[in-house]
């Protein structure tokens, strides 16, 4: 068993650092980004045409939310070379598996990380957006200089659990053709037959990864609660 | 009337998982061997391990699982034997034990139409999509190709039609069942044959079911002589290719 | 000059504030009178645009604004900059230090030089006392405390009306004269106040106007003196039951 | 195409029901009242011996997060049978697949969970735990009637979007010989050499299921927010 | 009887009570006094066990506790059945209806019958003027309006001792009236009270006892005619600060 582990160590940690840790962390950004303009948008009360931007993003957030994401890997890599829009990709949308995966690892996170910001931000109590419009902020300014930062400490326990939950559903882009970490050890199990003792092997590595970012979020959690004390 | 109970040693059946039953691991998504038609699992080694059963005395109970789960589950004892297009290697036989083979299963290389690829010497350095854990990876890999790894026979033409990959080598039967019912436009296939022997295909067992794998040689043996096994293949196969 | 004409404000099916017609004249402090529940504080988040009336006409200077028609967004930025709240419930921004507090709105919205807004902040620090909380986060003061650095904070925007919803309420009479003294002396600088109290003294010291309402109507619009002398029964009792209150 | 949907529908509805949906939903629950407990538990401010309890579980907490899901179920269900206990369980522990699912999912889920439940509970304000104990509330009465209630209303999005990726994350019992819905899809598809239409079918039945969830957490979330009004 | 025996309560560095020692007698008003951030809520807090001072003794009729020690759980549930605070921020349950705020303690932790509780809630809105709002929620109400329903919810808890921190500085005159003529009348119920004020009319006006509590040491500690002679000149200068503003 010693030497398995040996063996197949070297190669998943170069996987890992060649394909789960940079589609990560690039998802995760994006997803991060798209979710906190889909949080905004929706809870905007805007009226008129902005409403159809609104339905617009509540149905994407359905869309991602609702499905498998490796279905959603699987259209955007095999479904969209069939579509061929006569202008803008004749030939259809062909994407690099990366591509492909990270936008769709991106657009997935994006989904649910929006629920959990704009839930964030319904909880900063209505009297520190009525101070920070009383001192003649914009909406943006109020939400960027005040809400936003009190929002944080209250989404970063479920935001974490997003990325953790992002770091090891990047596994599923072995189906469009990424030969990451979590396959590389299938292809190892597949030769010597050892499942269990290579999938305990890159536990073991995700775990590495995931307890880095839990030592993250540990310290952002004190970082930004410190000017809260709570009751016992 | 089963010659399972004209057998004068019955201490196989201690080995089995479930009393007087033979359970059987497959993955139940490889067509011809074994999927899913109008909500029934069927295909050759479902046949077939239905019939060895038979042979034995016993009930057969499938359960279709991933490849990974297949391999786990027969060390850890969830099935008596799992009979999932598996090669015998060296490799895999140092933690199981194998039975005589039940089909030798010719290779077939498939690529686009007026590609340069033709036998298995062209496949080095070039993209062949492969199902992780399949003959068809391990062949690709010994001669030289790089694998992507691809799901299922369906999704592997999609990458080859797409240019994403060059290549696919997959049994020639899985090549004529899909053939049957789909269009190949815009691909080739190149049999194998001649450059490469066919793999052996085996019934793979836990190390500790010696008995269990000679009472099931036996049923094998017994199959193939009364014609039975000619039988299935020509059925799923559409020709025999259990010798 | 702050001009209100026929504004109306409902919540659901409350009327909260009904036909207000009044003036909140320039360089002069103007005290809001009225029980519990009567619409004080909402008729002063109006004038911050923190609440939208139905309907009515908001006069600012030579600006007119009409709430049927609603107002834009650079027309409402434009008046809360003319104009600063002190909250009831401080509202300290909990992320933020006091100095920090203080010194969000001169940098973020009025653009102002860090180092001069960090200076004039920390003198405003110690106008109301705290000099030496300049470093704490709001939730490590008292409610006291907490009051004084919300009035710096509005200070802190120099704006041109400052309206104090109960100022004082939760300070201690000492401290209550300091604020006190700082408010008068503001009001005899180019801003004007617009103060709601339930402190008759305190309202009879600083108020220029008085403004009673009561159930979302003004029941009185006068001067200081006429409002203490008035012949109103209502007005009379109100006064008299503070005053037995205050023996 | 439309004879393989036709086809195939009734087939994936029965394994949904079968297993797909009874599985989430035990899991689910099980998992929440895990996550309470653990969340409670990390909050606790006990010292002495309770700091023992605390330590384990934020090991279990740590684990169930930072190691994939797969591996988890595949260590439960043929990985235990090993685990040769001398009293307990002499012949390793052998667990029928279904529960070594709910098992597996249900940790799952209470490590992700507790994690929001944790911040949610932190989100509300110190005051209303003092005003709690001042009229004589236990530690427990203060919780279930005071705190909880309040902080639902917070952590109802995240915990949505936990509960509607355990719907999907059952695909993965199909390792442990569970042929639930998605298995089923793939063995139509090794038939008909349809991967992207079983796919794209599986995915709206999926949506089916998920949108009832969303559709709930809205409903919960208007239920739970009723006594707030935020600004705009 | 409420007896406290030097008690000692820090927050890091700074030592908010020094050696408190003081009776709160059985059926008289307490009244403590001092200016803000001199520790009036930190003592009043002690008293009810949401401050856990670091060294004292606490006196509750045959009871002791020593702070140094601990106070186990079931004693303090035990006190805190015994003694009610009344916030300054109300802190009231924004989740449950008025009605349900005051009826939590009594069904929760009294364990009464609901037909009765809900009666008594009803005759408790009443008596501070809100039996219209029962059915409202906490956020819809103004200052005032909430705080008397933190009023009445304590009261709903019967306690021994009901402590008040400010509990009128959010109501106006007439009300403050009102609310004092029901403290009034429950001081002459078997229960006793604590009350943290900044108002010297309602102190004057209710106390029996008067506490002066400055950087965490009690300055004065007597009878409320005493308070208001005392020679002490930080005193004085207190009350004649107090009496400025109220001219
Ligand atoms: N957001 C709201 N939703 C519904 N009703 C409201 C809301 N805000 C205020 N009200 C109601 O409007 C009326 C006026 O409230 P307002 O806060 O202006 O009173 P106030 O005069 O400031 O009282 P106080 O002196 O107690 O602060 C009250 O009856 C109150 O219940
Ligand atoms: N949680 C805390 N952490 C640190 N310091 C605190 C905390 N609570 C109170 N203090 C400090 O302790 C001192 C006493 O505070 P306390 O709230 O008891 O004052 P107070 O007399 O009630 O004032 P006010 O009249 O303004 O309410 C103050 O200096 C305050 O800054
Ligand atoms: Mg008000
Ligand atoms: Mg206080």
């Amino acid at each position: 068993m010693w030497d398995i582990i040996v063996n197949a160590t070297p190669q998943l940690v170069v996987a890992g650092l060649k394909y789960t840790i940079p589609i990560s962390i690039v998802s995760f950004l994006l997803g991060l980004i798209l979710a906190l303009i889909t949080a905004l948008i929706r809870l905007s009360s805007k009226k008129g045409p902005f409403r159809i931007l609104k339905a617009i993003f509540r149905f994407y957030v359905w869309l991602f939310r609702s499905t498998p994401l490796l279905v959603q890997l699987f259209i955007v890599y095999f479904g969209l070379p069939y579509l061929k829009l006569t202008f803008i990709a004749p030939d259809g949308i062909k994407l690099t598996p990366l591509v492909a995966g990270i936008i769709t690892f991106s657009l997935n996170t994006g989904a649910y990380c929006s629920e959990t910001i704009r839930a964030s931000i319904l909880s900063i109590p209505k009297g520190q957006w009525e101070a920070a419009y009383s001192i003649g902020m914009t909406r943006s300014q109020a939400l960027s200089r005040i809400i936003l930062p009190q929002a944080v400490r209250v989404s970063l326990p479920p935001l974490a659990n997003s990325f953790i939950g992002l770091v090891k559903d990047t596994s599923l882009a072995a189906s469009i053709t990424i030969v990451e970490m979590f396959e590389v050890s299938q292809q190892i199990a597949a030769e010597n037959y050892q499942p269990l003792v290579m999938y305990c092997l890159v536990a073991a590595l995700y775990a590495v990864a995931c307890s880095l970012l839990s030592w993250l979020q540990g310290y952002l959690e004190k970082v930004t609660s410190r000017y809260v004390t709570n009751a016992d | 009337s089963s010659s399972g109970k004209s057998t004068s040693n019955d201490s196989y059946k201690s080995e089995l998982n479930q009393k007087g039953t033979l359970t059987i691991g497959l993955e139940g998504t490889y067509s011809p061997y074994s999927y899913r038609k109008d909500g029934k699992l069927t295909g050759f080694e479902v046949e077939l391990g239905n019939k060895l059963a038979k042979k034995m005395g016993l009930k057969a109970k499938f359960v279709p699982t991933k490849w990974d789960g297949l391999v786990a589950g027969l060390g850890s004892n969830k099935y008596d034997v799992v009979l999932n297009n598996i090669t015998a290697t060296p490799a895999r036989a140092k933690n199981y034990i194998f039975s005589k083979p039940y089909i030798y299963s010719r290779y077939a290389l498939i690529t686009r139409q007026g590609d340069s690829i033709k036998k298995l010497n062209d496949i080095k350095g070039k993209k062949l999509a492969e199902g992780t854990g399949t003959n068809n990876e391990l062949v690709a890999k010994q001669n030289g190709a790089t694998i992507v790894p691809s799901g299922d026979f369906a999704t592997s033409l999609s990458l080859v039609r797409q240019k994403r990959v060059d290549a696919t080598i997959n049994a020639r039967e899985a090549w004529y069942s899909y053939k049957k019912s789909n269009s190949t436009d815009g691909l080739t296939y190149h049999d194998l044959s001649s450059e490469k022997d066919p793999a052996k295909i085996v019934g793979l067992f836990n190390k500790k079911s010696t008995k269990l794998r000679s009472e099931t040689n036996k049923a094998l043996k017994a199959l193939r002589a009364d014609g039975t096994l000619k039988k299935l293949s020509n059925k799923y196969f559409g020709a025999n290719i259990t010798e | 000059m702050l001009k209100l004409e026929k504004l109306n404000k409902s919540f659901g099916e409350h009327h909260a504030l009904v036909d207000i017609t009044t003036t909140f004249p320039e360089h002069q402090t103007t005290v809001i009178l009225g029980p519990s529940g009567s619409g004080k504080s909402t008729l002063l988040r109006s004038l911050n645009l923190l609440e939208r009336p139905e309907s009515g006409r908001y006069f600012f200077d030579d600006d007119v604004f009409d709430f049927a028609k609603g107002i834009s967004v650079k027309d409402t930025l434009n008046i809360r900059k003319r104009t600063e709240m002190v909250f009831q419930g401080y509202n300290l921004f909990p992320h933020l230090t006091v100095l920090k507090n203080i010194m969000e709105g001169p940098i973020q919205v009025l653009r102002r030089p860090k180092a001069e807004v960090e200076k004039d902040a920390h003198a405003l620090l110690k106008k109301v006392g705290l000099a030496d909380k300049a470093d704490v986060y709001p939730n490590q003061l008292s409610g006291g405390q907490a009051q004084r650095v919300a009035i710096a904070r509005s200070l802190a925007m120099q704006p041109k009306y400052i309206l104090l919803d109960e100022p004082t309420s939760a300070l201690d009479p000492e401290l209550e004269l300091e604020v006190l003294k700082v408010l008068k002396q503001i009001s005899t600088e180019k801003r004007s106040m617009i103060i709601v109290t339930h402190n008759m003294a305190f309202a009879r010291e600083v108020a220029d106007k008085i403004i009673f309402v009561e159930d979302g109507h003004i029941l009185f619009d006068g001067s200081n003196e006429d409002f203490f002398k008035t012949e109103n029964k209502r007005i009379a009792d109100f006064i008299s039951a503070m005053t037995f209150a205050n023996i």
